[in-house]
C-alpha cells in the first residue's frame, strides 16, 4: 500500500463510505415501506469507487453522475438531509421535491447532478473540464458511468472530444456487471472497458473498485496528470452492486446467492477495514464510533425528510426559466 | 368475449401472435429478454416494466436483448425493416429519444420520400410515455407531438387494452415506420380483449359516448379521464361527446370535425406539453376546418409549459385530472 | 445608421462585439474556425456557411472547431455553460438535432427545474433551418416546433439582419437555454443594423405593418414573404396587419391577440411541418384566447405533411410564398 | 500481388473506377455550369475503396453510403443514367428527383442510400446484417463512412453492436484526411482509425486505399470471415479527395498544390494502370477501349438527365407513407 493518507483521511474515507452504505441500506428499508416514490437505484457496494476517487476532489472540481447517483453525491459532499429530503419529494430536498433520486445535484459543491439519461454525464464534463481550462484554475472533472453506459454513443464520443481538447477529465467506468437484468459480458465485447482507451489514444486502466486504496491511487495518479494538463484517463473500477437495478427488481438474473457471497467476499467496507486495522492505521473503535455517529445521521435525515413539508402548488411553476 | 386483459397482456399477446405468424417478425431491446450475459435465468424481465416477458422462451433468438445503444440497435431495427425484416424495436422510455431520433425522423420517415417511393420500413417502435409514476422530468414525457409533427412516421397512442392488442398488430403488418406509445400507467389496466388476432384500423377515431353538447378529444391515459369527466358532467345535465382519435398521425379529421359540428364546443384533453402539442393541432384542425360551427372557445387541458416534477403532489397537480376537464366544458356551456 | 449588413454578418458581429464584452463567451461547432488539423490556412470555412469566419484572428482559441460529435461538443457546452462560462455552439443544421437531442432537451432544458432553481445554463445553440437551397429531406427543415414544445428552452426565429443581432445579443446574455434558429436562404440579405451592441428582448412581437382587415403571423424567411403579399393586398384594397413574433418560446400573445382583436382575423404563415407546427400553435392560442373576435376561419399556411423535396420546381411548390398568402387571405375576406 | 483476379474482373475493376472517375469529373464540369442544384460531395480520388470493397459483393448484400455516395452507387451497380438525372432533379431520377445527390438509393441492387446524415449509416448496416442473419442467406453488410464518421456515437455505438449480435459486417473506414476543412490529425487522436476496432474485440486494418488490390484483399478476407459467421471487421482504407468538400469548396484548409501532387503520386487509377501493365495482365489498349466507351456512357447519361422532364406537381405529395 504505497497510498499516504494520514489518520484524518483514513478516518473521512471510512466515514464517507460508512455513510453511504447506511444511506443506501436505509433507503432500501424505507422504500418497502412504500414512502419514498418513483425510480431508485441504490449505489450499495460500490461505495470505493465514489469515494476514492472524490477524496481527490475539491469543490472547484466537477463531478457528472448517474441514476445510481446517491453515493457519488455523498462522497462530493452534498447535505444528506438535503438529499433524503429530496429522495422523499420534499420542500427542504436538494431540489425541492423537483428532481427526486435521479436528479440530486448540488452545484456549488461540483454535483452536476444524477441523471436519468444513460450516458448523458460524460459530454456535460467534457463543458466542465473546458470551463476549468478557460479559467485556467487547474478543476478535473470526473464522469462516473456504468458498464452500460460504456455502450451508449455520447460516451464514446466525449472519450474523443475529451482527447481532442486535451481536457482534464476522469472517465470512472464502474463496472458492476449489470446493465439492468444484462450482463456485462453481453454487452462488452472485451475483458475490460478500460480496453477501449486505447482507441483514442488515452491511457486506460482497470482497479479493483471494491478495494478503495486500489481506486485511491490511480485516480490520484490520473487527476494529478490531468490537473497538470495532461489530458483525459478512464478508470475502470470493478465493482458490484449490492441491490437490485432498481428497488423492486426481484433479480433472478442473478445467481443464486451472488449477492450474498459477494456482501462477504467483496465488501468494500470489510475488506477496508481489514486492510488498515491490520496495518494498525485505524482501530476497530475509531470505526465503529464513526458507525454510531453515520447510524446517527441518516436517522435524522430519515426523521427530518418524513416530516418536512411536500413543495407548494406555486412551486410547479417556478424555476423553469430564470426570466420568461 | 368475456375474456380480460391487462394493457400489457395485451400488448404482449398481439406480439405473440403476429410472430406467430410471419416469421419476419421480431422483437429487440434494452432487457426485452433480460438476463443475457448474465449468470441467472434468461427471460428474466421482459423488458423493464415485463411486457416482453414469455416471448423469448416462445420464439428464443427472435427476441433479442441489446446494449444500451438506441442510436445503433433502432438504427438497426430500421435497416433490417427495409431489408424485409418487421422489427419490433423497443425505446424504454420515449424520454430517451434524444439519443437515437435521427435514425427514426432522418431514417426510417424519410426514406421512402427521398428515395422516390422505392422503400419499404416497416417498423414498429414500443415506447413508453406519461406520468404518474413519481418519475420525474426524464421519465415521465409524451413526446408524441414531436413524432406527429414529422411527415413519413404513424404515431399510435392506444386508450386501453382493446386498442392496445388491435392497433398493435395493425401498427405490425402496416408497410410504414409506426410508433407505438404505450402509457405505462395504464399497464396494469385490464378490460375485455378478443383471443384472435384483430387489426384496428389507424385513423379512424373512435367515439366513446355520443354527446349533444360539448365535444372532447382526449388521447392515451387522458381518455379514461375525460370519459370520468362526461359521467360527471352527465350527472348536472351537460351531454359531452367523447372523442378518442387513436391514432394521431394518420390523423380521423372526419370524425373530430364532424363531433364539434355537431356540438358546436370542443375541449381538446392532452398529457404533453402544450406548446406545439396535440391539444394545440386539434384545436387549430378545427379552428380552420370547424370554425363555421364553433360557438365558444376552444379550450385546451394541458399540463402548464413545465417539465414534469417528482413530487407526487405536484404531478397530480401537474397532469389533467377529471376535474380540470368538467371545469373547462363548463366555462365554455355556460 | 446608414449602414447595411447581411444576415449573417449581423450574427458575426453580434458575436464578436460579445466576445469583447465578455471573456466568459465561447465558440464552438464543425469547422466554426476550419483548418485545424488541416495543411492549409486556419480560419478557412468559418462554418459551413462562413458565418463564424473571422472570429479566431481576432479571438484564437476561444473559437474552436470540433470532431463530428454533436453530442459531445453540444453537451460540452451545455456543461461548460452551467460552470460559468456562455458557450455558443453551432448545430451545423438543425437536421442534425436528432443525434444530439438528449443533451438540450433533457439536460440544458431541465436542469433548472430538476435541480429545484439552482442551475444557470447560459448557452446558445446556433443552427441553420430552413428550404430554399435545394438541399433535399436531411438538409432544408425547420423544426423549432420541436424545440418550442420543450419547456426550458427559448427560441429564438430572427427574421432580418436588424433582429439577428439583436436577437443573437440577447440570447448570449440570456441566462437560459436558447436556441438560435438561422434561415440559411437569408445569409445574403442586407438590412440597416446599428453598429454599436443592442439586445432586442424575448417575447415581444414586432408589428412589421399595420392593417385593418386580417392579421397574418409569420416566422423567420416567411414574414419577408408576408410582406409582399400584404402589399400586394394593399393593392387589392385589402388591409393587412402583419406580425413577427420573433421567438416562439417566450412568445408575445398579447401582440397577437390585441391584433386579432382588432381585424377579426388570422393567417398564420410558417415554413415548418403542419401538425403540431408553430402554425397550429398561433392558431390553437387564438382559437382559444381569441375566439371571441374571430369572424373567419382561422387559415394555416404551410408545407403540406411531406418531407422536402430535392428537385427546385418541387421545392417551390413546397414552400409557402406570397401568392399562396395572398390566397388564404382572400379566402377570408371575401 | 497475391489476388488471382482473372482478366474478366480486373477490366470489371477498371470500367468501375473509370466509371466513377469520369461520372465525378463530369459532374464537378457542369455543376460549375449552374444546372445542377444542392450540395453535391464528389469521390474522385476514392475509387479503389468502393471497387475494391463492392466487388466482393452481389446484389443479396448490402451497402450503407455516406453524403459522398456516387462512387458507392456506381460500384453497387446503380445505373448511371438514373443517378445522374437524380443529380439534375428529374423525374427519371433514381429517386424520381426528389432525394438528389445526397439521396441515391437503390435497395434493388442492395444499395441502400447515400445519406446526409454523418454517422446514419453504421446503424442501418447493422440491421442489413441481422436481416441476412436470419434469413440465413449468408448475405453481408458494408457500411462506408469517413474519417469524420468515425467520431460519430453512432459509429461506435454500431461497431459495438455488431460485434455482441455478431453480424456479418464490414465497417468501411475512408480516410481522405478530412472532414469537411477539418483535418484528421485534429479530430481523431490516434494513427489508425483502425486503431479504434481492438476496443471493441474487432479485427481492424488498414490499407493504402489507392491500392485496388490492397483493398480488394483485405475487403475480400472480412468478407469471407463475416458469411462463415466469424463477425465484422473495420476496415480503414487511407485514400484522397481531389475535389473540396463539397462543390464550391475553396479549399484553403489545403496545402498548395496538394491536390495537383495527389492527382500525380496517388491516383487509384494511374496506379492501377501500372500494376496490371507492368504484370502483363492487362494492355494499356484494353483500358484506353474502356475509358472511351465509359466516356460515351457519361456523355449519355449526362444528355438524357439534361433532357429529362421534372416531376410533376403531384409528385410532390406522393410516396410519403405507403397508404395513409
Ligand atoms: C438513454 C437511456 N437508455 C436506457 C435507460 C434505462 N436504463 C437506466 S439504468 C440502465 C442500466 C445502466 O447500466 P449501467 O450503465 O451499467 O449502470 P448501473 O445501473 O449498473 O449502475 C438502463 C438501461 C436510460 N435511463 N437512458
Ligand atoms: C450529423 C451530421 N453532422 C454534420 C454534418 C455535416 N457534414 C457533412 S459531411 C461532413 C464531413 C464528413 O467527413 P468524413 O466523414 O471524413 O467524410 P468525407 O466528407 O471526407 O467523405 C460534415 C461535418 C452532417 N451531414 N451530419
Ligand atoms: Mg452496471
Ligand atoms: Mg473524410
Amino acid at each position: 500500500m504505497a497510498t499516504q493518507l494520514d489518520k484524518t483521511n483514513l478516518l473521512n474515507a471510512y466515514r464517507t463510505m460508512k455513510q453511504i452504505r447506511e444511506f443506501e441500506e436505509r433507503v432500501h428499508v424505507e422504500f418497502a415501506t412504500g414512502d419514498i416514490p418513483g425510480f431508485v437505484h441504490l449505489y450499495a457496494g460500490e461505495e470505493a469507487v465514489a469515494t476514492g476517487v472524490c477524496m481527490h476532489l475539491n469543490q472547484r472540481d466537477k463531478i457528472a453522475s448517474t441514476h445510481r447517483g446517491h453515493g457519488h453525491c455523498i462522497a462530493k459532499g452534498v447535505d444528506i438531509d438535503a438529499m433524503m429530503a429530496e429522495i422523499y419529494g420534499k420542500r427542504t430536498g436538494s431540489c425541492g421535491g423537483k428532481g427526486g433520486s435521479m436528479h440530486i445535484a448540488d452545484i456549488s459543491k461540483g454535483m452536476m447532478g444524477a441523471n436519468g439519461i444513460v450516458g448523458a454525464g460524460p459530454p456535460l464534463i467534457c463543458g466542465a473540464a473546458l470551463a476549468a481550462k478557460f479559467k485556467g484554475d487547474q478543476g478535473v472533472g470526473v464522469a462516473f458511468f456504468g458498464d452500460g453506459a460504456s455502450n451508449q454513443g455520447t460516451t464514446f464520443e466525449s472519450l474523443n472530444l475529451s482527447m481532442v481538447w486535451k481536457l482534464p477529465v476522469l472517465f470512472g467506468a464502474e463496472n458492476n456487471g449489470y446493465a439492468e437484468s444484462t450482463g456485462v459480458k453481453f454487452n462488452v465485447p472485451t475483458a475490460n472497458i478500460s480496453d477501449r482507451a486505447a482507441g483514442f489514444g488515452m491511457p486506460g486502466i482497470t482497479v479493483d473498485g471494491n478495494d478503495f486504496f486500489a481506486v485511491y491511487e490511480a485516480a490520484g495518479e490520473a487527476i494529478k496528470r490531468a490537473r497538470a494538463g495532461g489530458g483525459p484517463t478512464l478508470l475502470e473500477c470493478k465493482t458490484n452492486r449490492f441491490f437490485g437495478h432498481f428497488e423492486g427488481d426481484a433479480m433472478t438474473y442473478r445467481a443464486k446467492g451472488e449477492v450474498k457471497d459477494l456482501r462477504e467476499r467483496c465488501d468494500a467496507l470489510k475488506i477496508f477495514s481489514t486492510q488498515v486495522t491490520s496495518r494498525g492505521l485505524l482501530s476497530q473503535e475509531e470505526m465503529t464510533t464513526i458507525d454510531s455517529e453515520v447510524k446517527a445521521a441518516i436517522d435524522k435525515a430519515v426523521a427530518l425528510a418524513k416530516a418536512a413539508p411536500n413543495p407548494t402548488a406555486a412551486d410547479l411553476l417556478t424555476d423553469v426559466y430564470i426570466a420568461y | 368475449m368475456a375474456r380480460k386483459l391487462s394493457f400489457k397482456d395485451a400488448i404482449n399477446e398481439a406480439i405473440a401472435q403476429e410472430m406467430e405468424r410471419d416469421q419476419s417478425v421480431i422483437v429487440m431491446g434494452e432487457d426485452n429478454v433480460g438476463g443475457a450475459g448474465s449468470p441467472g435465468e434468461m427471460d428474466a424481465w421482459g423488458g423493464v416494466l415485463g411486457v416482453t416477458k414469455g416471448l423469448y422462451p416462445k420464439f428464443g433468438e427472435r427476441v433479442m436483448d441489446t446494449p444500451i445503444s438506441e442510436s445503433a440497435f433502432i438504427g438497426a431495427a430500421i435497416g433490417a425493416a427495409s431489408c424485409g425484416m418487421r422489427p419490433i424495436a423497443e425505446l424504454m422510455f420515449v424520454d430517451f429519444m434524444g439519443v437515437c431520433f435521427d435514425q427514426i425522423y432522418n431514417q426510417a420517415a424519410k426514406f421512402r420520400y427521398m428515395f422516390g417511393g422505392k422503400a419499404e420500413t416497416p417498423v414498429v417502435i414500443r415506447t413508453m410515455i406519461g406520468g404518474g409514476f413519481r418519475a420525474a422530468a426524464q421519465h415521465s414525457q409524451c413526446l408524441y407531438p414531436i413524432f406527429t409533427h414529422i411527415p413519413g412516421l404513424k404515431c399510435v397512442i392506444p386508450s386501453g387494452p382493446y386498442e392496445a392488442k388491435g392497433l398493435l398488430i395493425q401498427a405490425i403488418r402496416d408497410n410504414d415506420p409506426v410508433i407505438f406509445f404505450e402509457h405505462k400507467a395504464m399497464y396494469a389496466l385490464k378490460a375485455e380483449v378478443p383471443e384472435e388476432p384483430y387489426a384496428l384500423p389507424f385513423g379512424e377515431a373512435k367515439l366513446l359516448r355520443s354527446g349533444e353538447q360539448v365535444t372532447i378529444v382526449a388521447f392515451g391515459l387522458m381518455v379514461q379521464r375525460a370519459l370520468q369527466a362526461a359521467e360527471a358532467l352527465a350527472n348536472n345535465g351537460i351531454d359531452c361527446e367523447v372523442v378518442d382519435p387513436r391514432t394521431t398521425s394518420p390523423l380521423d379529421e372526419t370524425t373530430i370535425l364532424q363531433s364539434v359540428a355537431k356540438t358546436g364546443r370542443l375541449v381538446v384533453v392532452d398529457e404533453a406539453y402544450p406548446r406545439c402539442g396535440m391539444a394545440a393541432d386539434i384545436s387549430a384542425l378545427v379552428a380552420q376546418k370547424g370554425f363555421e360551427s364553433l360557438q365558444a372557445p376552444v379550450i385546451m387541458v394541458t399540463p402548464p409549459h413545465v417539465p414534469p416534477p417528482f413530487n407526487g403532489a405536484l404531478e397530480d397537480l401537474y397532469m389533467p385530472d377529471s376535474a380540470r376537464i368538467e371545469a373547462a366544458v363548463q366555462s365554455i356551456v355556460k
